[in-house]
């Protein structure tokens, strides 16, 4: 990051493209400009300016690993996303970053992983996931239960079935209703963790997706055994500055922007219920 | 202590640049050292869109500092807590630049008003640790006394006489006197029971008078949350910061159309908790320096000493 | 003083009738009553009512929404929670309305400015506001130091009331509206500069929009960011555009009580604003806000033969 | 071109920009100053549309809609009317000079009328100049 933390890197949107099949998701493709590179680790998250519309908030999905390409998956829904929907491959926006804590991933080393995700909250565990997969080797099982309401609003379906076929890796895809011509599982991805039981013996879980899922899943997770500070889950407010100064994205005397957006859910039992 | 005839001492720094004179009534409502650190509109950057030749984002350059003349304690007490937020961790150049480049000239406060209640918080109107020159003023002529590195270099080549035993007396007879009229806030242990009350009913009933406006948090000298936005013109615009209030709903709304604090019992608690929970437990310091502001700002009367005592009286369990 | 008023509270209460008796209670600072809600036949003995009272305390029902409340009006209230019922934000069997005698809301901040010091009590004395404080007692002359809605007033009296509380009340005297006329009067740049100087201490606290019992709505054209309405910022023309469109939103709506000028923390005349309206409003369509219930707001209706004079 | 001042004109679909089309195709000219939003009708206008306008840097607004007891949707223009009587009096009572705000009433066969109009709304507009006040600077 700049030495003024409010100063965006100029950006080059490479590739632009629909992630769902419904049109209200597209990914998105930086270059920074001048020679400038970001170090970050998953889970960590950057402001993207559209200049003139203001900036917003977005988990990075690509990878540390995969090189200098910034990959970001953005629901249309305000006045900034809205803006970079509409944005033209070629056009120069503005990235800061990268911000917030991050996946503790060294804490991962040698353990297994269980990834639990549903929609399009998906993005910063793809990056989580290629980045455990760069280094196979230095963890144990990989697991990945995955849901959306249908197959068309699943992120990164191409890359989701070829991890499908690994056998050094556990996919396992969902969708909440019956579909023509889906023929993998079907049902809440609270549901499908219970009936898929993987074991919270040296597991660490990761846990991310719209509110009511993370509410169903944790329990379960409970049930299976995992303790709390095993479980981490990534939490979301409304932020503007992304550095802690603003002010409006405090859960108790934590800051979302600055202190996570990653907690595990002992550190949560901590906070008031404050999102 | 040294002394000085307050218009010599005026005189030279007039000379010295940007001088600011205050007064009470300049003080209020709104808290001069706020404005002149963080002020309600600040520019972040600017930036020009040139087609295919990219962005250019320039960063305005800083205006060069103040002399804030005749700053009350509490007020100057104030900036040392906004430094808290800005000056650590990441810290913010903006702000940083200016406090850097201002001086504060603190003037301890002889007429406390019927609202001040800045000795709950361990500190006087006669504290002499805050900004960077404290003075007294004795009538005839100012008792001076530099705090910091940047105040004896404002006070550089000014011939100043030594307080005289006399003058010593003056100023603590005045210091007797207007402490005395400053009620105390017994605020003990609050923090600690504030973080067992997150979710007691009685935020209910303290956030009923409230209107959820902003009175309180712009003219709060110690309320610092901010709104960034842009604006938009045809190939160009801006990036400045504006104050914000936590009072407002659109402060905490989502685009989902999520709001984690949708009423105003939960903004409201947000307000106090901050103040007097969440700094003390960040920064071992509360976020409130008793100045009154909010008090004779409010258009319902919402005092927050009341308030305090209100919640100092809430039976917890355990 | 009060007595009447505490016991009738007491009264439904006790009964049951309402859940609560919305009002005003003695505040913590001189001159300004707050608003309070008694719950217990106890709780009546706080009850208040006088110049004291600053907001306009329709605003408090929204927060009552779904209880049975009876409400301590003046003339100007009462005439909001017709409004509010027009405009469908209130049952009318929802709230019990009782009257009470009006001799004006006080212009607080003036009195403030003239006594020059710092004021620790204050009291009413007949037609007097006698204050004390560290530049000794002085006694101000209410009328005086009303605000300056209150003084063009043509019914400081509770409309319809369920329960009257008899007093000396203003007259609904024939309304004051010259120094609007003397705007009204000077040259565009004249009314700019007078308008420049009055408006741009504004600091956009909204203050004046979330006391005002009529600016209900759940986002505000100012905060909309699609259109950008309102830029963000303190420039005059932001300021202006702000509280022109507001005070659009407000033609007809406003019963012109002058809460918003008082809840101003830095005192702007607000009232200039909120008068020029109900004079207009009054003048081209003979139109009072809020007299009746069933009225509809006066830009929800029309007549053929409404004034065209200025259409080309 | 610079110093001319710049109008904006809402046209409702039914009348006024008929009549517009019919200046139009009658080659009847009429001034380039006026910038023409069509709108469905001239109770579509929001009166918070002129401040926008005018805060946006525009030197005058024009609205026109269809004759009273013509409009397209039976009473639009009715409570137009009263609408536009408010804002403009609240715009000239804080100094915005009242040659700045126009209405009027134009019918689909009045071409010329129209073009007429088109001519006195910009001379007013002309008289009180650039309009800098309400703009904003920056």
């Amino acid at each position: 990051m700049r030495e003024n933390p409010y100063v965006p890197y100029p950006a080059l949107l490479k590739r632009s493209y629909f992630e769902s099949d419904d049109f209200s998701l597209k990914t998105f493709e930086f270059e920074l400009l001048d020679g400038n590179r970001i170090d970050y680790i998953p889970g960590q998250f950057c402001e993207i300016s559209v200049f003139g519309k203001g900036e917003a908030p977005f988990g990075i999905a690509s990878s540390p690993t995969e090189g200098h390409i910034l990959k970001f998956t953005v629901n249309k829904a305000g006045l900034v996303t809205t803006a970079l929907h509409e944005a033209e491959e070629g056009s120069i926006l503005g990235i800061r970053g990268p911000l917030g804590n991050g996946y503790p991933v060294e804490k991962f080393r040698g353990k297994n992983v269980l990834i639990v995700g549903g929609g399009f909250a998906f993005t910063t565990l793809r990056s989580l996931l290629v980045y455990l997969l760069n280094s196979r080797s230095d963890y144990e099982k990989i697991t990945v239960i995955y849901g959306a309401r249908t197959p068309g609003l699943l992120l990164y379906r191409e890359e989701l079935f070829e991890w499908e076929k690994r056998d050094d890796l556990k996919v396992i895809l969902t969708v909440d209703r019956e579909f023509p011509g889906w023929e993998k599982q079907v049902g809440f991805v609270p549901q499908v963790l219970e009936r898929t039981a993987p074991s919270s013996k040296d597991c660490y879980a990761v846990v991310c997706g719209p509110p009511i899922m993370i509410k169903f899943t944790l329990p379960v997770l409970e049930k299976l055994g995992f303790k709390p500070e095993m479980v981490y889950t990534s939490l979301e407010k409304r932020m503007k500055c992304g550095i802690g100064k603003c002010g409006r994205c405090n859960i108790g005397p934590k800051y979302i922007c600055k202190d996570g957006p990653v907690f595990s859910l002992a550190q949560l039992a901590e906070l008031p219920e404050d999102y | 202590m040294k002394k000085i005839e307050k218009e010599k001492l005026l005189r030279h720094l007039e000379e010295k640049g940007n001088l600011v004179r205050l007064d009470r009534a300049r003080q209020d409502p709104l808290s001069v050292t706020k404005s002149s650190h963080l002020p309600q509109e600040e520019l972040l950057l600017l930036f020009r869109i040139n087609g295919d030749k990219g962005v250019e984002i320039r960063v305005p350059e800083g205006r060069g500092g103040k002399i804030l003349f005749g700053v009350s304690p509490c007020e100057a007490r104030a900036v040392d807590l906004l430094d808290l937020t800005f000056l650590r961790d990441r810290i913010d150049p903006y702000y940083k630049r200016k406090r850097e480049d201002n001086v504060l000239f603190v003037l301890a406060c002889n007429k406390p008003r019927s609202t001040c209640f800045c000795t709950s918080f361990g500190y006087g109107p006669f504290s002499g640790k805050f900004g960077d020159v404290f003075m007294v003023d004795i009538g005839d002529n100012l008792l001076i006394d530099p705090v910091t590195e940047k105040g004896s270099k404002a006070l550089e080549g000014l011939e100043l006489e030594e307080a005289t035993p006399s003058d010593l007396e003056k100023m603590e007879s005045l210091k007797r006197s207007a402490e005395g009229a400053i009620t105390t806030v017994n605020i003990e242990g609050i923090s600690e029971k504030l973080k067992k009350m997150f979710l007691d009913e009685i935020w209910a009933d303290l956030a009923f008078k409230c209107v959820n406006c902003g009175a309180c948090t712009y003219v709060c000298p110690t309320c610092y949350c901010f709104d960034i936005q842009d604006v938009e013109r045809t190939n160009w615009g801006y990036r400045e910061r504006v104050w914000d209030s936590c009072m407002f709903p659109i402060y905490s709304l989502e685009t989902s159309g999520h709001n984690p604090r949708p009423t105003g019992v939960e903004r409201m608690r947000n307000r106090i908790m901050h103040k007097f929970s969440y700094y003390p437990e960040l920064y071992g310091e509360y976020g409130c320096v008793g100045c009154g502001r909010c008090i004779r700002a409010c258009p319902v009367n919402f005092d927050i000493r009341e308030a305090l005592e209100t919640l100092k009286e809430v039976e917890v369990a355990a | 003083m009060f007595e009447k008023l505490r016991e009738t509270a007491r009264e439904l209460l006790s009964k049951g009738e309402v859940e609560c008796v919305l009002g005003f209670a003695e505040g913590t600072l001189p001159m300004i009553y707050t608003p309070y809600h008694a719950r217990k036949p106890e709780e009546a003995e706080k009850l208040v009512y006088g110049p004291f009272a600053a907001p306009n305390i329709a605003t408090y029902l929204r927060k009552l929404k779904g209880k049975k409340a009876a409400v301590i009006v003046r003339g100007c209230e009462s005439r909001t929670i017709n409004l509010l019922i027009s405009e469908k934000q209130l049952n009318r069997e929802d709230v019990k309305i009782i009257g009470v005698p009006c001799t004006g809301a006080l212009d607080r901040k003036r009195i403030l400015k003239d006594y020059g010091g710092e004021i620790r009590e204050a009291r009413i004395e007949g037609e007097k506001v006698i204050v004390k404080g560290d530049k000794g007692e002085k006694a101000y002359v209410l009328e005086e130091y009303i605000s300056p809605s209150c003084k063009s007033c043509l019914y400081p009296e509770a409309i319809d009331p369920d329960i009257k509380i008899d007093g000396p009340s203003r007259d609904g005297e024939k309304a004051d509206f010259s120094d609007i006329e003397k705007i009204e009067k000077m040259s565009p740049a004249e009314k700019w500069e007078f308008f420049e100087k009055e408006l741009s201490k504004c600091i956009r606290c909204y203050a004046c929009r979330e006391i005002c019992p009529m600016c209900y709505c759940e986002s505000c054209f100012v905060d909309s960011n699609r259109p950008v309405w309102v830029e963000p910022g303190f420039d005059y023309t932001d300021i202006l555009s702000f509280h022109l469109i507001k005070m659009y939103h407000m033609a007809g709506r406003c019963v012109d009580c002058g809460a918003c000028e008082r809840a101003c923390p830095l005192g702007i005349r607000l009232s200039f604003l909120t008068r020029k309206l109900t004079k207009d409003m009054k003048e081209a369509y003979n139109f009072v806000s809020g007299l009746s219930p069933e009225e509809k707001p006066a830009l929800g209706v029309f007549s053929p033969d409404d004034r065209e004079d200025f259409i080309l | 071109m610079k110093d001319e001042p710049k109008i904006l004109a809402f046209l409702c679909n039914w009348c006024s920009y008929a009549g517009a089309d019919l200046a139009g195709t009658s080659r009847v000219q009429y001034p380039t100053n006026i910038r023409v939003i069509r709108v469905p009708c001239s109770g579509r206008v929001n009166p918070q549309f002129i401040v926008k306008a005018l805060h946006d840097g525009l030197d005058g607004v024009w609205i026109s809609g269809c004759h009273i007891g013509d409009c397209h949707y039976q009473t639009g223009n009715y409570y137009a009317r009263r609408r536009f009587y408010v804002i403009k009096n609240l715009l000239e009572y804080v100094g915005v000079e009242p040659e700045r705000v126009q209405f009027s009433w134009v019918s689909a066969s009045e071409g010329k009328k129209f073009a007429e109009i088109a001519g006195v709304v910009t001379e007013k507009v002309k008289k009180a100049g650039k309009f800098k006040r309400l703009a904003k600077k920056r």
